[in-house]
Parts: C-alpha cells; structure tokens; sequence
C-alpha cells in the first residue's frame, strides 16, 4: 500500500491532528471527543451548523469548520458515519443558544445516527434542524431516496453558513440551506477506485480505459462501467443529467464546483472544467462563480464531481460573503 | 442443562461473537468491498472491542442492564449503518429481559422479532433488499417457531443459526435496494451481503454458546 | 492512460483554457503568445514578476497569477521550460516601467530559455533581474548546481510579489527574492512515478511498499530509493537535511509548505504534516505560517515536498498581505 | 558530384531528419524516460515541424540565412534545454555560411566545431558529461580531420555520423554530470542519453543527404 500513513487506526486522527497543526487559529481538535471546532466559537446567538460524515472525503467535513461556514464537525472513521456521541458532543460546541442545523448527506448511516441524536438532542431541550443533502443526480426523481449527498453539501455549509452568520434565525438558516439543496445537482465519475487503509487495496478493479459512471464517494462503483472518452465527452456525461434535472435555459445563473476525488491532478480538472463551462456557456446559462479543486473527495479515487446550483440574487450574495477555513477562504 | 441463557450465558455468546468478528475482519472487509466501501469488518471489530469493555462491568442486575448496556456501546463506537443497526438490535433485545436474568427460547423469540422489527423500521427496508435483515428476520422467526414447538434451547438456537446462514447465503441471488450496495443496481447481484453475513454470524454464536453451557 | 484528457497535444491549452474559465476576474489566457497574464494590469510603475517552466507542475505557473504575486507566466509544455518568444511576450506584458523579475527554477532548460529571453530584452531596453532559485536540500552544499528550484518558487513569488505591490523598486524586490530563496530549503519524496500524456505510461516503475528519496518536479527520480517507512519517519527524512542547512534551532520562526505532487489525497498529507510540526515544534522552533496542499505538481506523482523557510519580520509581513490568484488567496 | 552541399542538399538533410524524429518519437522519449522526465522526442518533433514551416521560405539568400531561420525556429518551439542547445547549433552553424550558398567539409568543420563550443557554454558542460555534447563534440572533431585530410564530402559525413554514433554508445557508461540524468548519479549509468541519439541521427542523416546528392 503505497499511503502516507502510521498505520491504519491511527489515520483519522493523524489527519486532524495536521489539520489542526496547519490552521492554529481557526481549528481545534478535540481527539476524547473526536470533534473538530472552531478555534474562537461564535458569538451567542448565532445558530450553529453542524456536520459530519465518514472519512476519507476531505476536505469534508473538518476542512469546513471556521467563520462563516461549520461551527464543528464530527468525522467518522473511513467512510463510516460518525456515532451519535459524536455528534452530540458537536452539537453542545455548536449551539450558542439558538438552536443548531444538522447537514446530513443521504447516506443510510448518517441518516441513521444522526436521527439518533438528534432524537436525544431533541428530548433533552437542544433545538434541532435537519437538512437532507441529496444532490446526487445519478438516480432518478423517483428513486430519490437513493440520490446520495454529494457536492452540494459544500454549497450548503458556505450558504447557510454565511446566513447563520449574518444572524437568521434557525427556521430562517435551515430554509437557505433545503433551497439550495433543491437547486443543486451533482453527477459524478470514476477513472479508478480507492485504497481504505485497513482493506489494504483497491476496493475495486477497473480495467484500464474504462470509467465507472455516476458514482458518489466511499469508493462507490458507479451505475454503469464504459469505455473512457474524451474528456469534452466526459464534459458532456457529467453536465446532460444535471442540465436536465435543473432546467438550464438561457439566462439561468449558476455557481459551479468541480471537485477531484482525491488524486486527480490540477491539470487534467481543470482541462475537465474548461470543457464544461464551455458548454454551460454555449447554452446560454451564465457561471456567476466557480470552484475547481479538491473539496470532496474518496481517499484516493482518481474522477470527478460535478456540481451545479442554480442562484438568485440571494445566494450569490451569501455566497459572496467571507469565509474563513482551512479549505475554502475568501474576503478574510 | 438449563433451558434459558444466564448473564454468563449471554457473556459466553458475546464473547465468542466477539472473537468470530475479530478474526473475520478483514473478510467482512473484503465481502462488504464488492458491493460497498470495505469496512465492514473493521466497523464492527471497534464495536465488539467497545463491547467488551462495556462487558467489563460485572455488575449488571438483569439481562436488560447488560444487553442494554452492549447496545449503547456498539452505537457509540462502530458508526455507519450498522452501528446504528446492530446497536438496535441489542437495545431492542434488552427489552426481553427487562427484570430477568435468564433468557429462555421465549424471550429469544420476541426480543429478535422486536430486534428485526427495529432495523426494518431505522433502516426503512424489508426482507429481500439485501441487508442484514435478511439474517435477522428468519432468524427470529425460526426461533418463534422453536418456541411454539416446544424444542430445546440448542435445538432452537441452531434453527436460528441455519435459518440466518440459509438467508445470508440467499443475499448473493438479490438485488440491493438499499445501502451502498444499492447503487449498484443489478451489479451488486452474485455478491453475499457483508451485513448478513455479521449477523448470521450472531446466531451460530449464540448457538456455540447454548450448546457448550 | 486513465486521464481526463482530449489530447496529449491540446493538455496544456486544455488546462490554461479551464483555468482562464473558472477565474476570468483575475487571469486571461492568451493562446496565441501561450501565456497568462493578470486580467486587470498592475499600476504603472509596479515592478513586473514573470515566472514559467514546464507545465505539469501545477498550479505552478499561472495559478500564481494576479494582484500580490506574479504579473505573467509562460507554462511550456509538459516537463518542457517555455521558449524565448513566450518569455518575451511575458515580460512585455508584465513590464510597468519599472523592470521585470524573473524568477527562474535551476533546471537547465529554464536556465537556458530565460537567459536567452534576458539577453535579448536587455539589449532592447527592458531592465531584467534574474532570480535564480536552488533549494533543493537534497544535493549538498559543494553540489549547489544540481540543487533544483522547488518550493521556494511559490514562497518568493508570494514575498517578492507583495514587495512589488508595495511598490518597491526592482533592485529591491529582486533582493527579497534572494534573500527568500537564501532562507528557504526544500526536500521531496515520491511513493509513485507519474505517466507524461505524450509517454503514456510511468516515466519509471517503483516496486511496492518503496519510495523515491530526495525528488524534484517532472517525474524524476530521487538520488536513492529506500523501503517505504511509517509516515512520522518519512517526516523525519524530509526534515532532517534541511533543518540542519537552515540550523534550525530553539527560537527560529519557520514558515512551512507541504505540497503534494498531484495525486496526494488530503488526508495523507495532513497527516504526514501533523509529523513535521511536531518535530519542529519540539525542536524549539516557531512555525508562523503553514501551507499544506498542492502547491506545485509533477502531474500525476504520488508524493510530497517539504519547503521550509526560516523567516523575520519583514518576510512575515509580506507574506501577510492580499494576494488573489487562482492557487493563493487571502486578504481578498 | 560537387564536394559541398547546396542550400537544396541542406533541405534534403533537414527534411531527413525531420522524417526521423518524427518516426523516433517515442523512441527518444523512452530514452529520456530512463534517465530524464520523457519528453525529448516530443520536444524534438515541435521543433522539426517549426522548422519546416520555416523552409517553407523559398528566398534564402545564402546558407546562413536558411540555417539561422531554422535555429530560430527550433529555439522558439522546442524549449527545453535541447531546445535552446538545438537552436544554438544551427546558429552557430549559420556563421560558417555567411555569403555562400554552398558548405563545403571546410566550412561544414568550422560551423560545427562553433557549434560544439556553443553547446559547452550555453550548456556549462564537457565531453563525459553524458548530454548531446558528447555526439556533436567527436563528430565535430572527425570534421575536422576528414577536411584537414582532404577527404571526400560523403566520406567525411560518414566519419561524423561515426563518430556522433560512438560517442551516443559511449553515453551508456557515464554518470550524468548536468541536466535531468544528473539528479540520478550513478543511477543514470547504463542508458544511452536522448540527447546524443538524436544528435548523432542529425550526422547521420547528414551522411545520408551527402550521399544520395
Ligand atoms: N438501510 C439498511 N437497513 C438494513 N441494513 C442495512 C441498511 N444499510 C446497510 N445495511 C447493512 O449494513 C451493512 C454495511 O455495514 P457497514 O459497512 O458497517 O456500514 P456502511 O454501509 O455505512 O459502510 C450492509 O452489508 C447491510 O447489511
Ligand atoms: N546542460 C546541458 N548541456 C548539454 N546538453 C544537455 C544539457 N542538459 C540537457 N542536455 C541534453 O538535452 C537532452 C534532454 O533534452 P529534453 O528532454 O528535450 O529537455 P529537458 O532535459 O529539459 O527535458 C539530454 O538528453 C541531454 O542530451
Ligand atoms: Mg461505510
Ligand atoms: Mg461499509
Ligand atoms: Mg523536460
Ligand atoms: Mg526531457
């Protein structure tokens, strides 16, 4: 296994441990409690924003924590979700007296545990929202219960992070964040899998010149396996889907994100990228701003995500306003 | 030979349960890569490990405190689907022995129709989607039957056991509809289901434990 | 080859078209010069800063492009320094009036190229200053020659490019330049080789559980190969010559760059980076800033290099101020 | 047979080797890849393409007027260091055809041994040093003897190309002293450098242009 690494128990907190170490002034980790907060909590009164989620996604979920964006999250080992105590211990940092939103991609275990919490929370007097992450564009309106959180949980974290920031209330917060949810989709491709460092190889095996279509993370196979095109073709097979979905005409405004999987490299994404916007473009929808890089990831897979929101003023303008943490910082 | 598991009883069955899981982690992790993301194993190897300090305690007063007790530390330290699954099972099984520190074929049956009724619920899924479910869920009803026959204690628990292994084996055949495997659509055919597989794993435990009281 | 790519031929306009899309407030992609260029001009009397090289190095060069850093960049072909005329056409846009700095990685193509490019602009009129940068910690001393520009690339055209914004004159920012580079040390190791579009397969073949000691960009090699240790012994590797060459003691304040090599998935390099602080941080020595991240590529490489730069108040606070570009932002 | 070579006998050595770089793409590429990062045949053939758009140009007055056009050519397209090393030895050819439209193995001696020194310089680099020098910088030499011999202009090219091919085989057994390969030390011994080969596939077409006039 050719990794990085001590040995596998200890990856997680190695990473956070880092990350952490990088970013002194906007992080802590709390390793008893396997949390990680902002290094100045928010000032009372600002509802909180919470969110966690299996490792191996980074720079989900820690990656998001500081000003203007998550006030702590709560990674789970490897690709497995966080366990409720987690996410209490989260929520109790998180909370400044307003009550705190819970961003949970669609994924059966984080569904799960963090219902179980929120359910405790709840019968214990802590204000709680859920906000449902489920982008994934792969499947079908009516198989929405498959459709996996993916992309759009960045945009959500900087959106509603920023209107818990400027003071909405948590009805208010939670309410940005589900519209965004709604006007965002994501599709996504694989051109290799991903090695867990306790399984100790691939998850699985892709012949060469061959990509998995429609995949989400975890080293999730896709739907459909094909012969690898070019990339403006590849352009095309991540775009048709959520150009559909989201009914992108002329005059439809739009922030993008395309985020490699961990091990893609700059050139061949932004190569990608370039491919894409020239067809948003050429439709006649305009890209008011975009993200290429590393924000969402499957350990080591070598693919793409790719995420469109369609804006209104509104949104571009929480969008627009500063944020500042280890992976996404800007105005600040 | 006593017809019902004692707390020692019940120990015995996570003890070994514990051992099995252990030492098949890295095939769970294998089963659960083909058609999810390859923890599996090690997922429930945290959860057996927080078990057995949970078992550490010697003090519990009824089968209740104790199954009560595992279930809490399986979902406070394995995560994922299972975790919040598994740890359902033990918290709705401790309900069968609330004031009690014997569990005959009875309360067996109806603290894993409640167990199987509970991941059906939190995992919103039935049998035949591919899950562990498709262990449990047989698995209770043999006991049930088992009791309603009057059959001893091991003769039950190994009807249990076959009937969990019986539907473990049936999940290669299925599709997932949902979890991980799920995504795959048809792909994930011809694949044992890594969670079945876990729980059948549950009920031969618990048969090695009642045979050898 | 499993790539995202139309072309080995169109990789690098491919990339730079991308690039151009997803930042049109700060850079403009000239495809007939094959150069980057900030999208709004600097001042008039601003000092220029120009850097290119190879491309597959990114975000080296034109991620660096805009307010606080360089002016232009000139990415050659992969693993190929720019020509003359690129260079040229670079510095015409880059100069204000004031003279242009070149900063200039010691590799030889680059040596060579920008030399040309300087000999002839120097006839024409345009005041050149070279900077020569050579911090690769992994030839000694008496090798100085083959000590290849590295990190320390990034770090300069950060420091240097901040002193230009202030306004300083040319024989000044090109002072700092050196200064910074004279202060700054850099060691790579690689885990995997990385497959040239044009090639199509790894430039060379790495045994598993093995790794390349001592690396520079472009795919090479190390000068040794060794049994690929635990992550905190690998911390050890890169930090134990270039501690010693910067005498790296109790008190000393540190700047830090961790950059994978294009396929280092995040997790491993926090954490691999939570091993270098420690020791640092033990050793008595202060680390002011940190960067960890992909900063500067060997396309597809699976490894890291370790910058370090020893730093005093001044350097501080030019590394403070706003910088805007695609790869470094902050302040903005 | 005239004993020098006209502005058209030039083009017919261009034009060979421009038909072999194209041919011995990934060939030198291969080379570079044991030794460099893998790109001097690609490197090469941009620039073999750039020179035939440049002697496209039909009106070059004299053998330095083309040769030059064609060293610009290679410097602005190759990049690299063969590319600016590449470029200087077609500029420092084109001194020794200043005025003539004809090189004779005199001239062809001169330019070339100009060359050589061109690349020592630009390069900061001796023979040994395993690069391209160690092809031009015998073949140079053999140009030299063969004129200071009086040797015919078939026979002296075939020398250089002997000796370009000689001293490309010898690159095998040096440690590389500058470029890429130098990075490596001792383990650049053993493969034959990009650089000389195509250098010396430069001699030998020359040869061939020479010969088949
Ligand atoms: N919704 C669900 N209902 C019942 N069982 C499920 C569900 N989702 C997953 N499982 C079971 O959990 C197993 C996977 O557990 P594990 O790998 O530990 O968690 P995760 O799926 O979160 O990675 C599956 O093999 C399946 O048996
Ligand atoms: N300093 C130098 N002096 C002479 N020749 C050199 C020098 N550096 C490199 N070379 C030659 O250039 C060849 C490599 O060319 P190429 O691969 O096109 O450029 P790069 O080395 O920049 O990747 C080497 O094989 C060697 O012959
Ligand atoms: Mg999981
Ligand atoms: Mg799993
Ligand atoms: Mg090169
Ligand atoms: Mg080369």
């Amino acid at each position: 296994m050719q990794k990085f690494m001590n040995a596998p128990d200890t990856v997680v907190a190695d990473y956070l441990t880092g990350l952490a170490a990088a970013h002194p002034q906007l992080i802590e980790f709390r390793a008893e409690e396997r949390i990680v907060v902002r290094a100045t909590p928010a000032a009372a009164g600002k509802v909180g924003l919470v969110s966690g989620g299996g490792s191996g996604c980074e720079p989900l979920h820690a990656g998001y924590v500081g000003p203007g964006m998550l006030d702590a999250a709560c990674p789970g080992e490897v690709f497995t979700s966080p366990v409720p105590a987690q996410i209490m211990a989260a929520t109790r940092a998180a909370d400044h007296g307003s009550g705190v939103v819970f961003i949970i991609k669609n994924f059966g275990g984080e569904v799960m545990n963090f219902g179980l919490a929120a359910e405790i929370l709840s019968r214990q007097g802590t204000r709680i929202e859920k906000v449902l992450v489920d982008d994934d564009a792969s499947f079908p309106p009516d198989l929405s219960r498959q459709r996996r959180g993916l992309g759009a949980t960045v945009l959500v974290e900087k959106i509603a992070g920023a209107a818990a920031e400027r003071g909405r209330c948590l009805d208010e917060v939670a309410a940005v964040a589900r519209r965004t949810v709604a006007s965002c989709r994501t599709f996504g491709v694989a051109l290799s899998s991903c090695t867990p460092p306790r399984l100790g190889r691939p998850t699985f095996d892709l012949p060469a010149g061959h990509y998995e279509v429609g995949v989400g993370l975890g080293g999730d196979r896709g739907q459909a396996r094909a012969a690898l095109p070019t990339a403006d073709r590849v352009a095309d097979v991540l775009l048709d889907k959520i150009m559909a979905e989201l009914g992108i005409a002329t005059g439809s405004r739009l922030i993008t994100m395309l985020s490699g999987l961990g091990s893609t490299p700059e050139i061949e994404l932004f190569g990608l990228y370039g491919a894409i916007h020239d067809r948003l473009t050429r439709s006649g929808a305009v890209v008011e701003r975009s993200l290429v890089g590393n924000y969402l990831t499957s350990l080591d897979s070598l693919g793409a995500l790719l995420s469109v929101l369609v804006v209104d003023e509104e949104l571009i303008d929480l969008w627009d306003q500063p944020v500042h943490t280890p992976a996404l910082r800007w105005g600040a | 030979m006593a017809e019902a598991l004692s707390l020692d009883d019940l120990r015995r069955w996570l003890e070994h349960f514990a051992d099995a899981v252990v030492s098949q982690e890295a095939t769970l992790n294998q089963l659960d890569s083909a058609t999810g993301d390859g923890e599996h194993g090690s997922n429930l190897s945290r959860g057996v490990a927080a078990m057995r300090r949970a078992l550490a305690d010697q003090s519990f007063a009824d089968a209740q405190s104790l199954l009560s007790s595992v279930g809490m530390a399986i979902v406070n330290s394995v995560g994922g689907a299972s975790g919040a699954l598994y740890g359902t099972v033990f918290l709705r099984l401790s309900d069968a022995g609330a004031g009690v520190t014997e569990l005959d074929l009875s309360r067996l049956a109806d603290g894993f129709a409640s167990a199987a009724a509970g991941v059906s619920e939190l995992g919103r899924t039935t049998p035949g989607d591919k899950t562990l479910l498709d262990a449990i869920h047989p698995a209770a009803q043999a006991l049930r039957e088992a009791s309603a026959a009057h059959l001893d204690l091991g003769t039950g628990t190994d009807r249990a056991a076959l009937a969990a292994e019986t539907g473990r084996d049936a999940t290669a055949a299925m599709a997932a509809r949902v979890g991980r495997g799920s995504y795959l659509g048809d792909r994930s055919l011809g694949h044992i289901d890594a969670g079945a597989t876990s729980m059948a794993q549950l009920f031969r435990s618990l048969h090695v434990a009642t045979a050898s009281r």
